[in-house]
């Protein structure tokens, strides 16, 4: 039984219907990578997985038991990065980093910890500086430490390789990896190749109507 | 004659009454007036829009 | 509890960082009840006669012109979509907002009101209920506008807007805000009129976190 | 494959379309029944009042339109309650279009009021309870359009628009019972008490037929509103596939 899978998922985004009859399962340390032309959905579909829409349509189910039932817990087990990284400019990268670990864990967490998050991704040494001096590919990175510093057991990513250069990148897979070794799961939608080795590919340009969108099992090559 | 006038004297009031009956009468015949236009215009645009659906070509 | 308090001291501290926002809401406050004197005139009698009434208006007018940025700049950023998938309550996110925008907004006003009490000639008797109402009062302003601010998300013409969802339900606080004053300048008991006010901050407490946090949920859908 | 049950989101309004092709007519043949009864007696064949005189006439429109005032924001709040809720696509087309015609009635109630008010308490207008809390009625109905219109999202200004509903709700009661806690200048409810009207069955009758005059027409514009909003919408619909990429 997949711990966490989706099945005839429909969504409505203002009065469009974005996709129908989305179907997928996820088990521990596996990834997921969605394509799709812009548009198609994937945007869409992430922010269902992270609850913060109802599906018009189907249902969502972890361990076999649906979201619905217990939003809060849902809420608690996995991290989302969207397109927006909120990086406030008046306080400190550190300060920043601070505030989401310390929402997440509900306790302030010891500096040493945000500090070795933000190294996960190279960018220790911004601690101090103020989020305004920051480049797009520097916020794009403190979003990202925000992985490193909260262990759950799923990511959201969307295109989470916007913004970054070759090296964050790579920081970004070995985290990944590192992820899914300790049995977590990605769903992760990109334009280019994530390169995420044994990920299962659901292609969301599958036209809506002709009987829904499957996800077919192709592994992409290491 | 006479009798009409007094009638509409209102007893001194028509001052009042009238306008009320006549402000009521010209707000909800403006509400119903605009809502059935609102409604025939809608059923215009429903007509033209599948016009274009149907035509083979898509455009109008 | 510490989320909120998280919550709480993120939005401090930026305040404090970036100071100048809370100022200005008092400095419009002190501008709006100075042009009175110009508009009504001089005359010491009128303008205590009018004093309490201007002093709320205006405060209810400060309050409201720092309402539209509560929830706005988190939405822009995209913080207020993670806050709202921390593991964390929305209705304690727009408690700890409200907390927030009542001590950068809600207090200042409430310091600087004995100053402008006295430059309308407000007698000195009413200075204590002032105070004691616009203590009772201004957090009320807070939570009502929190509703209306969490509203407007994403609107076009968000501030206009505002004033027209917020002013109307702001009535009561007004109402019984300057009447507890007018009472104590009259020589009558003030207590009933702050009663009331400590009733509508009692109800607006649970009903409008709860109001905000659905628009919320609505807003970030 | 036939969306599933749950996607009543687009359940097709043909069954309400033909429903309210058949109530439509009989609420119009009342409304306009009712208002030629409702005026004659009201006009013609009621005496004036012994103590106002015939100042008295206004309150067939006046009492009328303040009750579809509260009638349509109830609707609209219920209305609003159950798309917020259940996510009916129809419950927040009835809000919607309830929304003006509410408007409309309590913007008579109060113009009719303070033209009844002027002969009767002397002044045009007084910061009475109940005459204040209709006037922050009509600000909540104001609010609400403005607010349905403000986004560019339909669905995303349907929902706002409900919460605040909703918000003004506790507005109804306080109108409702004005009269009872304050002692307010307004006449306190006379024909819906306990122990029945206070009221001279000669003037009653033309205010309960000016009443069901208001409230058929209140359904006829409905239903003339919630058709054209639903036509409106299939229009955005066949608009928006025909952007869709093939």
């Amino acid at each position: 039984m997949s711990r966490f899978a989706g099945t005839d998922l429909a969504c409505i985004r203002g009065e469009r219907l974005v996709f129908q009859g989305l179907g997928f399962a996820l088990d521990a340390g596996q990834a997921l990578v969605l394509g799709g032309a812009n548009g198609s959905g994937k945007s869409s579909l992430l922010r269902l997985l992270a609850g913060l829409a109802r599906p018009a349509g189907g249902t969502l189910s972890w361990d076999g038991a649906s979201i619905a039932d217990d939003p809060d817990a849902h809420r608690a087990r996995l991290l989302y990065v969207g397109h927006a990284d909120p990086l406030k400019p008046a306080l400190t990268v550190a300060e920043n980093l601070a505030f989401w670990a310390a929402l997440r864990a509900g306790r302030r967490l010891a500096d040493s910890a945000v500090v070795a998050a933000l190294d996960a991704f190279a960018i220790g040494r911004l601690a101090g500086v103020p989020g305004r001096y920051l480049s797009a590919g520097q916020r794009r990175r403190v979003n990202l430490a925000r992985l490193a510093v909260s262990p759950v057991a799923l990511w959201l990513l969307d295109e989470p390789t916007t913004a970054l250069d070759a090296a964050a990148g790579e920081s970004l897979r070995a985290l990944i990896a590192a992820h899914r070794a300790r049995g977590g799961m990605v769903v992760a939608s990109t334009h280019s190749e994530l390169g995420l080795d044994g990920a299962r590919q659901l292609n969301l340009d599958a036209p809506a109507a002709a009987g829904g969108i499957k996800e077919n099992h192709v592994s992409v090559p290491a | 004659m006479d009798r009409v006038t007094e009638y509409l004297a209102m007893g001194g009031y028509a001052g009042f009454i009238w306008p009320a009956y006549g402000l009521a009468a010209v707000v909800l015949a403006v509400l119903f007036v605009a809502s059935r236009r609102r409604l025939t215009a809608a059923a215009a645009e429903l007509a033209a829009v599948e016009a274009v659906e149907r035509s083979p070509s898509g455009e109008a | 509890m510490n989320r909120f308090a998280a919550i709480l001291g993120r939005d401090l501290r930026l305040a404090v960082r970036q100071g100048v926002d809370s100022l200005m809401v008092v400095a419009f406050f002190v501008l709006a009840v100075v042009l009175f004197p110009f508009g009504v005139g001089p005359e010491p009698g009128v303008l205590a006669r009018i004093a309490p009434g201007v002093i709320w208006v205006a405060a209810l007018l400060a309050a409201m012109l720092s309402l539209e940025r509560l929830f706005q700049a988190d939405h822009e950023d995209g913080s207020l979509e993670l806050m709202a998938l921390e593991p964390v309550a929305l209705e304690s996110v727009v408690l700890a907002k409200v907390a927030a925008h009542w001590l950068t907004t809600g207090l200042p006003l409430i310091v600087a009101a004995p100053l402008l009490a006295i430059l309308l000639n407000l007698p000195v008797e009413g200075f204590a209920v002032l105070l004691l109402a616009l203590l009772l009062g201004t957090p009320t302003l807070s939570l009502i506008g929190a509703v209306g601010a969490a509203l407007i998300l994403g609107a076009r013409r968000g501030g206009v807007l505002l004033s027209l969802l917020v002013l109307p339900l702001f009535i009561p606080v007004l109402i019984f805000g300057a009447a507890a004053v007018e009472a104590s300048l009259g020589g009558f008991p003030a207590r009933p009129h702050l009663l009331i006010l400590a009733a509508l901050l009692l109800a607006a407490l649970p009903l409008c976190t709860w109001a905000a946090a659905g628009a919320l949920r609505q807003g970030l859908e | 494959m036939a969306p599933s049950s749950s996607l009543h989101r687009f359940a097709n309004p043909a069954r309400f379309l033909r429903l309210a092709a058949v109530v439509q007519p009989w609420a119009a043949g009342l409304t306009i029944a009712a208002l030629i009864a409702g005026l004659y007696l009201g006009l013609i064949a009621s005496p004036g009042d012994y103590q106002q005189g015939e100042t008295v006439r206004i309150m067939y429109i006046h009492v009328p339109s303040a009750w579809m005032a509260l009638f349509c924001y109830t609707n609209m709040a219920l209305a609003s309650a159950v798309a917020l809720i259940w996510r009916h696509p129809l419950a927040d087309v009835i809000a919607k279009a309830t929304a003006p015609i509410g408007a409309c009635f309590t913007f008579l109630a109060l113009v009719t009021g303070s033209l009844w008010g002027k002969p009767m308490w002397g002044t045009w207008w007084v910061w009475d309870a109940r005459l204040t809390s209709v006037l922050i009625l009509f600000f909540l109905y104001l609010g609400y359009m403005a607010l349905y219109n403000a986004f560019d999202d339909a669905t995303r200004g349907a929902r706002a628009a409900a919460v605040l509903a909703l918000v003004g709700v506790v507005n109804v009661p306080i109108i409702k019972f004005s009269v009872d806690w304050w002692n307010t200048l307004h006449q306190p409810a006379s024909v819906v008490k306990l122990d029945g009207p206070a009221i001279h069955p000669s003037m009653l009758w033309p205010l309960l037929l000016m009443a069901l005059a208001f409230t058929t027409y209140y359904v006829w514009v409905l239903l003339l509103r919630v058709r054209a909003e639903l036509i409106g919408r299939r229009v955005r619909a066949i608009r928006l596939r025909q952007t869709q990429v093939r």
